[in-house]
């Protein structure tokens, strides 16, 4: 903290690959929910924001020697991650959703008994599509299993992983799993696809900070209260997601 | 070229029996397909009426005029003189590959709109990247490959070693071991430095390789002329062997360059915004990553052709001595 | 033969792997010499006078050139090289180079002169070996006649102490011969010590000072020219001597 | 080797004026260092007493003890004969990488129970999917030399037109374009399939240039003699340029595959289950990607350990006919 | 001269870029005769032979070898070229097989001879240049005379109608000269044809059925060797000539 206030400005980390979370806008800027929530956390704190974007590997690895304090990144805090970070605030739950090409047959999610779905690999959607999905944060909505596929592929990102669902209903995917709002982004981009049935799974997603500075993690958390409280955090998930994620339903 | 014989082949495309044969593959492979849905299928309404009726007459039919059209343009071009076959061969093909990335519908002008940011911002990230580290590969490249046809036992296994490791190990790992690693003996690099850094080193691996394999090609008779007339060993090295091996060296060198070209995105990793994570970025929001790679695509080609173009300038500055 | 040593072999033997390729050499060139060594083809010639210029360690005896002695841990063995000069039996002319660089290049590079003055020492011996006009060719463009004169000038433009020729006159034709013989007398008048390896006995005879004739890597017999021609001692030597005389 | 003169330097490392600098340069920049903290300040807390207090002290000590023992062990190596030299400097060196990554605090019970499945998935894969695309890259790069070192108009046309695309586009274009490309032309491919097709393409235009290269170094001579003996084109590439060219091909080829091994980790954003994607997915979970990384890299290194020592093998038999 | 002609060059010229190197040579060669070539260093002689089995393009004339004409868009060169044996002035043996490998492998793999039996061939070839203990060196194992007998033993493997010797005694001591003469006669005496571009007068005097003397890219003169040494008509053979007798 003293570094920052020294400074005058925060490092933010994030992945500008995430769209609509963060991901870099027509004027060539990051722009999305998480920067925003940044940003608005910045200005709580009183100090300019500043973001870099390395690779998660490089993020979730931790020691990061100053190059920058703080990742809002949509981080599950998973106990894991707990040993290494700090989780100072919950600041929304993404709905996790399952998306078919709109010429299938399928109407609900039991439809897609052993068909062979897709999900970006480690994520936490491939892993509920495997039934192996532990949320163990903090204030994790409870869920079920509603998906008994016969293959998961794994894929690098969600976007390959609709670029096979497009090539055709069943011609290398049934389905693929992945965040409510990337589904409707990829429904806005004309991807001939479609979500089916309700969001499976809710996940929290929380501010992350290192270990060993408990009035940085103090003032973070009494900021995203605030915001939560003055509905800062609502309107900016409104601005982005056209729905309110900050709280879960 | 090869020492070319003094003998001329005929020309090949212009023989009944090859041309026939030609004819007949191509005909054979597109009668394979079903195009009659294609454009190409639209264009030829008025021979076989409408298209996705035509059946198995249209097929033939459409087959028939493509194998007829390659035929014909091959026999043509036979004619020309070499220049302008090669020019004309790549055009076509240049075609080809538009036609071939046309059937994804790609959107112009989203295209239009980011590709000054991607050159401005992009290309010269990674030219300056690649380029720096580049010339810090070349260097270690040298006293590497002294060093690991040397018959002192420190060098040789310290190069043997560095080329075994920084070879062995993917970039990426280097990458993150310098960012990641280095900091936690003391020092903190950036993210520009240490993506030089962790390039240099490991293409400096590649290239001793290569410029090992060229120093060896040289006749030993070399080296006995060049020592017989008292020149050092820097000397001869300088003056008689890597000048003679250079013709040898310069195309796998020119390949780690292109390579290099595609390798610097590998910093992006760590934070940089070089030319293919812009791509992957500013296409993600509005899911039009496949525009964006492709961009980013025809721009290292662009940059690797101008590398080829510099390449082939050399070579040829090197082969004069060959030519008789 | 008052003149002093400039190369001194002393039971000099050699090895490649297990074939005793030189076996125990004793030999002797004095300032100013000129020494003509022949003797049937792999009996050893080359290998002697690579020896000479340590292109090719020794494993036994003592070589002394110019009063230094060759062994494994000299240090001036530059020094060495650089007063013998050495024509090589395949020429070994540096290909990327033009005819006119690979003469200037050791005056250049290893004396320091001036290019200026480099470039005129070797017009002046390339017009001595006839080829001026193939000074801006490369070696590949030239016959194997024109390559081996621009061999001898390249090693001629360093000026050395001393000379080692592996068959010189291999290429050349009977004109060529004849001036290459012109410009070796002409530079054993400056002075200049020689040592030549040749089949060809004519050249031998109009050269030599001494003849060596070597057999299977030993010195067989030595001698002067007139009375090794005229009558020689040894059984070999007449049978060598016996095949030219035929033709 | 280099054709080593007959005069052999003085051993280096035994003259005093190099050990003395070597002291000095090893004293200094340890000296900048301040390694109070770390374990090996523990170690010499006899001398220094607590070594958080040593201060300047305990700095100039450590650096004294450090240097002292560094200049003992090159001094110690050198009196070794070649081959132990080697043997021991890569012992060290490979012990200084340990205690690096050791810096890393990596759980090993981790590494070993995930390497039995990273062995029998991962390494599987990589080594079939690159086994099979390097067999066809080097026939592509066979028939692509000749082709552009031809004078046909056509062969150049194409061969060259193949070496620019496939070395100018990003191998991960590649993938896609064969992965989601193809399937618009009515061919769907698997993921395996797709990925040793980019591979083997992208491959293929860089060896293209290697052997090119490489066939380019022989002497006309060789053509000359071969021809004036009646052996027709294919007898003499086969034959005697192939064979000669091998020397200067190996090398930079052995750099191909190399990279080959870790370059096919790209055919996992089209969801194959290699060696790469597997070290990241196997520790993302537990959030222990970096000993997953570190594994995958030391089993990467232990391949292209393999492929090093088959490749100096092949260049010892090339090099026999070299030899005096 | 009754015998047939089986190389017939006909007023052919060739230029090496602006460079004229042979001008309007005409010249028959019959079946079994012993042609010498001979003339001073850079006239043409090395590229006049190499226009007979095509490895150099002439502009101009014709060639006919063995009844088939030289020209750009023939088809059956490889023919000719396994009828016409060439000892090159450089060796050209293949660096990458041992000696008795390059001796089998014309035999071999152009006429389909079987392992054992070209081994047979080369080893009686080997023998008859003397060098059957070096079969399995590689080339650069051996001394220059070696090499040089190799290259000629090679291309006596192939048991070609006609050779073309391209300096075939260069670096060979008087022993191996004669040796190689006399198997020069003993082809001949089989009734091979051979064309023989030599410098050693001794040589071509023994071996010629007719000599043959070029100058600048011209065939200046040519005869019978008696009349050719004995009563030289022109003046640039008298003064070539001339230079020989002085050693
Ligand atoms: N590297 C080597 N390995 C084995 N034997 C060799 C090697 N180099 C040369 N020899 C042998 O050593 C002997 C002497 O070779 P050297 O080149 O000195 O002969 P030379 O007298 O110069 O013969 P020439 O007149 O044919 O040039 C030859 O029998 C040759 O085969
Ligand atoms: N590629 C070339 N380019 C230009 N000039 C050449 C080339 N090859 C040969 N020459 C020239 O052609 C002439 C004849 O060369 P050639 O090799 O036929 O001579 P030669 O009679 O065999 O001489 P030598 O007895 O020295 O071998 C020489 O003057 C040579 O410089
Ligand atoms: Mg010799
Ligand atoms: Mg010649």
């Amino acid at each position: 903290l003293d570094r920052v206030l020294a400074a005058g400005t925060l490092k933010v980390a994030t992945d500008a690959n995430w769209a609509p979370q963060s991901f870099v806008n027509s004027n060539n800027e990051l722009d999305g929910f998480d920067v925003d929530v940044a940003k608005e956390i910045g200005k709580r704190i009183g100090v300019k924001v500043e973001f870099v974007t390395p690779g998660w590997d490089i993020i979730t690895a931790g020691n990061w020697v100053g190059r920058w304090d703080m990742h809002v990144g949509s981080m599950t805090p998973t106990k894991k991650r707990a040993e290494i970070f700090d989780f100072p605030a919950v600041y929304y739950y993404t709905p996790a959703a399952v998306a078919v090409h709109k010429d299938s047959k399928a109407t609900s999610l039991s439809d897609l008994d052993g068909k062979v779905v897709g999900a970006t690999t480690t994520s936490t959607f491939e892993a509920y599509a495997k039934k192996d999905l532990t949320l163990d944060a903090a204030g994790a909505p409870p869920f079920e299993y509603k998906l008994n596929p016969k293959e998961v592929h794994s894929y690098e990102s969600s976007t390959t992983a609709f670029d096979d669902l497009r090539i055709g209903d069943g011609v290398r995917l049934d389905a693929v799993v992945s965040s409510q709002p990337s589904i409707v982004d990829a429904v806005k981009a004309g991807y001939p696809i479609k979500q089916i049935g309700e969001p499976v799974f809710y996940e929290p997603l929380a501010v992350a900070i290192e270990h060993g500075d408990p009035e940085f993690s103090a003032k973070i958390a009494d900021a995203v209260k605030a915001m939560k409280a003055d509905g800062t955090l609502g309107t900016l998930s409104k601005k982005w997601y056209g729905v309110d994620y900050s709280i879960v339903r | 070229m090869l020492y070319p014989d003094t003998v001329e082949a005929e020309i090949l495309v212009h023989k009944p029996w090859f041309v026939a044969t030609m004819f007949g593959a191509v005909f054979a492979i597109f009668l394979a397909f079903n195009l009659t849905s294609t454009s190409f299928g639209e264009l030829m309404r008025p021979v076989i009426g409408e298209p996705s009726q035509s059946g198995l007459y249209g097929r033939f039919a459409i087959a028939f005029v493509i194998a007829l059209l390659f035929v014909l343009n091959v026999v043509l071009i036979g004619f020309a003189s070499l220049r302008v076959q090669i020019a004309i061969v790549w055009f076509e093909l240049l075609l080809l590959f538009l036609a071939f990335f046309a059937t994804f519908h790609l959107s112009l002008p989203f295209i239009w709109e980011k590709l000054p940011f991607l050159i401005s911002q992009g290309v010269v990230t990674t030219l300056y990247v690649s380029a720096i580290s580049i010339v810090i590969a070349s260097l270690i490249a040298i006293l590497g490959a002294v060093a690991k046809l040397s018959t002192n036992g420190f060098a040789y296994a310290i190069a043997s070693f560095y080329t075994s490791f920084f070879r062995g190990l993917p970039l990426l790992m280097q990458v993150y071991l310098i960012y990641l690693g280095l900091p936690q003996l003391g020092f903190v690099v950036g993210a520009v430095p240490a993506g030089i850094l962790a390039l240099s080193l490991c293409y400096g691996a590649y290239m001793t390789e290569i410029f090992r394999s060229g120093i060896q090609s040289i006749d030993r008779g070399q080296w006995e002329a060049s020592r017989s007339m008292g020149f050092g060993f820097s000397l001869t090295m300088r003056r008689i062997i890597l000048p003679q091996a250079l013709p040898v060296i310069i195309p796998p060198t020119g390949n780690q360059f292109i390579s290099m070209l595609k390798d610097s995105s590998l910093v992006s990793v760590i934070g940089v915004w070089e030319l293919m994570f812009l791509a992957r970025t500013l296409g993600q929001k509005t899911f039009q990553h496949m525009e964006m790679l492709i961009s980013a695509s025809a721009i290292y080609w662009m940059l690797s052709i101008c590398l080829e173009l510099i390449q082939s300038r050399i070579e040829r500055h090197y082969a004069r001595s060959k030519v008789r | 033969m008052s003149a002093e040593a400039i190369i001194e072999a002393k039971a000099v033997s050699k090895w490649y792997g297990q074939f005793h390729a030189l076996k125990d050499i004793n030999l002797t060139v004095h300032k100013g010499e000129r020494i003509v060594i022949c003797g049937p083809s792999g009996s050893g010639k080359s290998t002697l006078i690579r020896c000479f210029n340590r292109l090719e360690a020794h494993q036994e005896g003592d070589i002394t050139v110019n009063g230094i002695e060759l062994h494994p841990k000299m240090k001036n063995v530059a020094d060495v090289r650089s007063n013998v000069g050495m024509v090589f039996q395949h020429f070994n002319l540096f290909p990327h180079m033009t005819v006119l660089m690979n003469c200037m290049a050791g005056p250049m590079w290893v004396k320091g002169v001036s290019a200026a003055e480099a470039r005129k020492t070797a017009l002046r011996f390339l017009e001595r070996v006839r080829i001026p006009e193939q000074a801006n060719k490369f070696p590949v463009q030239l016959s194997g006649g024109q390559q081996q004169r621009v061999a001898i000038a390249r090693s001629l433009c360093m000026q050395p102490a001393v000379m080692l020729f592996d068959e010189p006159t291999s290429a050349l034709d009977p004109e060529m011969v004849s001036e290459v013989l012109d410009t070796m007398t002409g530079l054993a008048r400056d002075g200049m010590t020689m040592v030549c390896v040749t089949h060809e006995m004519g050249f031998a005879r109009a050269v030599a000072d001494r003849m060596i004739f070597m057999d299977a890597g030993q010195i067989v017999e030595e001698g002067k020219p007139d009375s090794f021609f005229g009558n020689p001692q040894h059984a070999r030597t007449k049978l060598f001597l016996s095949q030219i005389l035929k033709h």
